[in-house]
């Protein structure tokens, strides 16, 4: 069909794609139909190259209540409660206004748990910028900080755990990935559909205005450049707004006023209709001139478009309207009947009578475009690694103590509200948040990881290990891995190379949550995080949920009394290339980093959490970024006290052949525990003997200092208090 | 080199939404003050500045007004001498 | 004894308060909407934590013109035990019930992380089963929680006993380098002339379990609750 | 009833700290500008008052800004009558 080549070129369409629009409604679609199929079947609703890679993820499990699909997965933890969690991007938009971003990433993640009828109970967010020697990544920084901090403690949610990493890759494209979980009872599950012909469709939130509109429409001749710059498209959040559309909804669900209910996030109104009705094989005729607007003079395009903040579109029984309205209203907000269901499965948009569009959904939704999108195998770094100058242990150790990716983010987490609703157990500065369940003996530990580095030298390599790290750091707190979310953040994948290490991850994350038993239950895809050209470091973010059947049995990383024995579990290999050592001590990026072996990971992973049941272990923490000298430090960096310990290692026991390999290498399926000399320690010994899983002493805790002896020689005995302030003070310096 | 006085008016663009504005209306509204139609919050910048003459200090202010104390993707300024 | 919590619409440690109350300590707890008028028979009022109206303004300015308010200062007028926690803090001065005000953290940063307070004054309905000087770890979380008072205010406060927490060391020293936000005085909590009313920036309810960390905050509850039983029992004595 | 705009400016009163003028100073004197001598922080709210006339306006104007919009105890304000 002929159309004007510069409006497919504004509403980001291609001619094939309109081509089979033309096809799919027998005719050509009228200026709002077009922008609605636009958004739908833009890559940021569709997800039209990544949808089949994705179905290779694990999505099932005995656990599994919801896997992807919805707004957000459900899990089962027993006693007839389930666990709703999910892991959202909002990586454009914080890099246009951090603050603003961040804090509407926050807002949006919340959202799409509560409406599955869940009360929030964490928030977790894994942010990557470029180097903080440039201001410019600093003010992102802060920014990015403080409009989590500003939304989620105003929520009362507490933001409970999280990761950041620096590299030059995410200099032009920060991201930001929030992850947010919410409990639920069973019976209690509120799905995003537009079920009962004849029902109401009802608005309540904030009122919509022109924020966020496509960026396609804010470039298109409509305004004029004065307009232009009064008008901008920043979404700005209202966190009070979203606390009161939070405790109506759950107000309005335990009354059993709402049949189904759905954020209106991106794509807004256009999206969250056609969902609703898609899911339920039903329709929504929405009447737009019933929407509460905040601007002046709104064209129907914009008020389909607008991705205004803290809106929900909703379902209720035909009669019960008022209701409803009573509850809304005792929180301040007005519910707005905009539409009905209907039971053509179309989405139909009237402005009262007249009818400015009608679209099936699943021309929308089921039918939309997929591409298998050309590939690529991606350039992977040399391995082995050059020659490398020797180092002074102590200093080295310092400097990877001080790097920003490995220091203390105290700086950080102070600033998020970790202890509202007061059953946050381990705070932040352990390895996974764990947070008790009241009313009942458990507790969930949950954990973000991923490592941008790993990624860009082996795709397939990275992304097994980053879904072994999570999964690692919730059986270090010990709980038993039972779900993952994941948020994978790559370049524009209309490059086959990007392509390629999408697909690579994809697989790697596949194998390793087959392996560790882990269904994936939902997730999120970010593409085009890319500038001039330029793509960020492939960057897969998991979530792995964890259950501890005795929340008091809880394990943190840090060492409790002198005389404790200090042991190295696991069987990992470890492997410079990659490695924070390489890049803090010798200024490189080369190698590949060490492979994760599943199974040996699954053995160590299982010992931590049974020793954790039976009270074994003292103490657990993860070996991760910075190697096994970083971790049993910070091991000894307790937030109330320091704890040193005196370390006789060699190749054999600490699993590497040179001594800047065994200390500073870094590899999964490594964990230091710590136990009470003993029967406990020979119960310890039994356990990993039974599981199969190499134990390795290391030590003992001891006052004061870190002394470390390699293969028989002193190598290093510095204090505690020295490694503590390198530690924990880094960050906080740069940042002021 | 003269002490002068510049009042920097930060405002939201038009369309921006305006959380504060909206929540003081709303109690305003409850407390059965009648007329109130629309309140929006912006900051007031009182500076001080050394400067030869009056129009260097408010160029100063404006480029201070423009890079620091205003967001320009969401916010308006004005510069006022103050005598 | 029964406890009322005001619960304004963006009141987010109602629950926490709560469930110290009702759950740990076995006593009777009754949220109170805002906008209502009725106290429903409680004999201690909290203001809990959170952001009353959202706060945006300054924090706790608005919460004064919610209904429930004309009431808590009735029933604290007639002696009535009330404690404001944080946000509770800001609502009672921003009504002129307490004196000062509190602004910004000196950090201008939200901060939320364990502190110690000193126990100053024991002659308070909330601090009569501590001892002076004892030292309570309990966490804060705010944005504003810089305590203001002008020079005169705050003589008169320290004149008349009125300055009931202060942040310290955990040995008890109160100087600059353990002030988390740059209140006046390490000021941490105060209370009104007829020492009924009192407020504090720290969270006891978050410091009222062992398994979150500090079990210190409870005696603020309990020392309410051991006043209500000696009245009760004096008068029926 | 005609729509009448009034803004008014809220400021500290002397003496009062102002963390956050500080800080705009400290980051306006790390850029090298110079000549800054002092940033004090205040808010201004921009109110849209129906009433009968501009006088009764800016009586409904001054009424909230000195029980809702400050804090008598740390801040002044005033009220500016718009075209
Ligand atoms: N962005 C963040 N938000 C909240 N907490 C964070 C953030 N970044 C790091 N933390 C906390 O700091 C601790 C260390 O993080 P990290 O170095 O990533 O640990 P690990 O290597 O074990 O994954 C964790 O407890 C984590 O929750
Ligand atoms: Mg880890």
């Amino acid at each position: 069909m002929s159309v004007d080549q510069k409006v497919l070129r504004d509403v980001n369409l291609t001619q094939e794609e309109y081509d089979t629009v033309c096809r799919q409604l027998g005719r050509q679609p009228n200026a709002l139909e077009l922008q609605i199929y636009a958004v739908m079947w833009s890559e940021h609703c569709s997800y039209k190259s990544s949808r089949v890679h994705l179905r290779r993820l694990p999505t099932r499990g005995e656990r599994v209540m919801q896997g992807p699909g919805e707004n957000a997965g459900i899990v089962d933890i027993g006693d007839a409660l389930a666990v709703v969690f999910k892991i959202e991007s909002h990586n454009h938009p914080s890099f246009i206004e951090p603050f603003q971003g961040a804090a509407t990433g926050v807002g949006g993640i919340i959202r799409d748990v509560f409406t599955m009828g869940a009360r929030p109970i964490a928030l977790l967010n894994s942010l990557r910028f470029g180097e903080l020697s440039q201001a410019q990544n600093r003010r992102l920084l802060r920014g990015v900080v403080s409009g989590i901090s500003s939304y989620g403690n105003c929520m009362g949610i507490p933001t409970t755990g999280g990761e950041i990493q620096f590299d030059e890759g995410y200099t032009a494209n920060p991201l930001v990935n929030v992850l947010c979980l919410g409990i639920l009872r069973h019976k209690a599950i509120v799905y995003a559909k537009a079920k009962g012909i004849g029902n109401p469709v009802i608005y309540v939130g904030a009122g919509t205005g022109r924020d966020g509109i496509h960026g396609a429409t804010m470039a298109s001749a409509e305004f004029n450049e004065d307009a232009q710059a009064k008008r901008p498209n920043v979404q700005v959040g209202d966190p009070f707004m979203e606390k009161l559309l939070l405790e109506a909804c759950l107000e309005a669900m335990k009354k059993g006023l709402i049949v189904g209910i759905q954020d209106m996030g991106a794509a807004g109104l256009t999206c969250s209709s056609t969902e609703m009705g898609a899911r339920a094989h039903t329709g929504v005729d929405l009447d737009i001139s019933k929407v509460p607007l905040r601007e002046d003079g709104m064209t129907p395009k914009e008020i389909m478009l607008s991705e205004s903040q803290e809106r929900m579109l909703l379902v209720t029984e035909h009669g019960r309207e008022a209701d409803l309205q009573r509850v809304f209203h005792k929180w301040g907000l007005d519910s707005v009947v905009v539409g009905r269901v209907i039971a053509e499965p179309v989405l139909r948009v009237r402005h009262g009578e007249k009818v400015l569009a009608t679209i099936p959904n699943r021309f929308l939704m089921d039918e939309a475009p997929v591409y298998e999108r050309p590939m690529k195998a991606p350039a992977y770094h040399e391995d082995p690694l050059p020659d490398l100058p020797k180092t002074n242990v102590e200093e080295a150790l310092i400097k990877v103590l001080r790097a920003p990716s490995v220091a203390s983010k105290r700086w950080v987490y102070e600033q998020y509200d970790h202890t509202v609703r007061t059953n946050t157990l381990i705070l932040p500065g352990g390895d996974a948040s764990v947070l008790r369940i009241k009313g009942t003996a458990k507790a969930v530990a949950i954990s973000v990881d991923g490592n941008g580095r790993y990624c860009a030298a082996h795709p397939g390599r990275g992304a097994r290990a980053a879904v072994a790290e999570a999964a690692r750091n919730v059986a270090c707190a010990g709980a038993r891995p039972i779900g993952a979310t994941d948020c994978l953040n790559f370049g524009n994948p209309e490059k086959p190379e990007i392509m390629g290490q999408f697909c690579e991850v994809i697989d790697g994350m596949a194998d390793a949550c087959r392996v560790l038993g882990i269904p994936i239950t939902g997730g999120n895809v970010s593409f085009y995080n890319e500038t001039s050209g330029r793509a960020i470091p492939p960057t897969p973010v998991i979530g792995v949920l964890g259950l501890i059947e005795q929340a008091a049995r809880a394990v943190t990383p840090w060492f409790k009394d002198d005389g404790d024995v200090i042991y190295l579990a696991g069987a990992g290999r470890v492997s410079l290339g990659a490695s924070e050592f390489l890049k803090t001590i010798h200024r490189l990026t080369a190698g590949w980093p060490a492979a994760c072996d599943l199974q040996a990971e699954k053995a160590v992973q299982e010992l931590c959490i049974r020793a954790a049941a039976s009270g074994l272990v003292r103490s657990a923490h993860d070996c991760s970024d910075g190697g096994l000298l970083v971790a049993l430090v910070e091991c000894g960096l307790a937030p109330e006290a320091l704890n040193g310990m005196t370390l006789d290692l060699d190749a054999e026991s600490a699993g590497a052949a040179t001594i800047d390999a065994a200390l500073f290498g870094e590899g999964s399926s490594r964990v230091v525990l710590s136990v009470r000399p003993g029967d406990e320690e020979n119960n310890l010994l039994g356990l990993a003997g039974s599981l199969g899983c190499p134990l390795k002493r290391l030590g003992i805790v001891a006052p004061n200092a870190l002394r470390l002896k390699w293969a028989g020689r002193k190598v290093v005995e510095v204090p505690m208090h020295k490694l503590s302030s390198a530690y924990f003070n880094a960050l906080g310096e740069c940042l002021g | 080199m003269k002490k002068h006085k510049v009042r920097v008016i930060v405002t939201l663009k038009e369309g921006v939404l305006d959380p504060q504005g909206l929540a003081i209306k709303h109690v305003i509204d409850g407390m059965e003050k009648k007329g109130f139609e629309d309140v929006r919050q912006g900051k007031v910048f009182d500076l001080v500045i050394s400067a030869k003459s009056a129009p260097s200090a408010l160029a100063a202010a404006k480029e201070v007004a423009g890079e620091v104390l205003s967001n320009p993707l969401l916010e308006t300024f004005e510069c006022i001498m103050e005598k | 004894m029964r406890f009322g919590i005001v619960v304004f619409p963006g009141s987010n440690c109602d629950h926490d308060t709560y469930h110290v109350v009702k759950h740990v300590l076995g006593q009777d707890a009754e949220f109170l909407w805002h906008g209502e008028r009725d106290l429903r028979k409680s004999d201690c009022v909290i203001l809990p934590g959170g952001f009353a109206h959202g706060d945006y303004l300054r924090c706790g300015a608005l919460a004064r013109f919610s209904p429930i308010m004309q009431e808590v200062a009735a029933f604290a007028k007639k002696g009535g035990p009330v404690l404001g926690i944080c946000n509770g803090f800001q609502v009672l001065t921003e009504a002129g019930t307490l004196d000062g005000a509190l602004l910004r953290n000196a950090s201008l940063r939200f901060i939320c992380k364990q502190v110690h307070i000193r126990v100053e004054k024991t002659d308070t309905p909330f601090t009569g089963l501590m001892k002076p000087g004892q030292v309570l770890k309990i966490p804060i979380a705010h944005m504003v929680g810089n305590y203001y008072a002008d020079a005169e205010t705050l003589k008169k406060l320290e004149g008349d006993g009125r300055i009931i927490f202060r942040y310290c060391s955990p040995k008890g020293e109160v100087d600059p380098d353990w002030n988390p936000n740059g209140s006046m005085g390490s000021i941490a909590g105060i209370c009104n002339r007829a020492r009924n009313v009192v407020a504090l920036m720290p969270h006891p309810e978050r410091a009222s379990e062992p398994e979150v960390g500090s079990e210190d905050g409870l005696d603020v509850f309990k020392s309410v609750i051991s006043t209500f039983e000696e009245v009760i029992a004096g008068g029926h004595s």
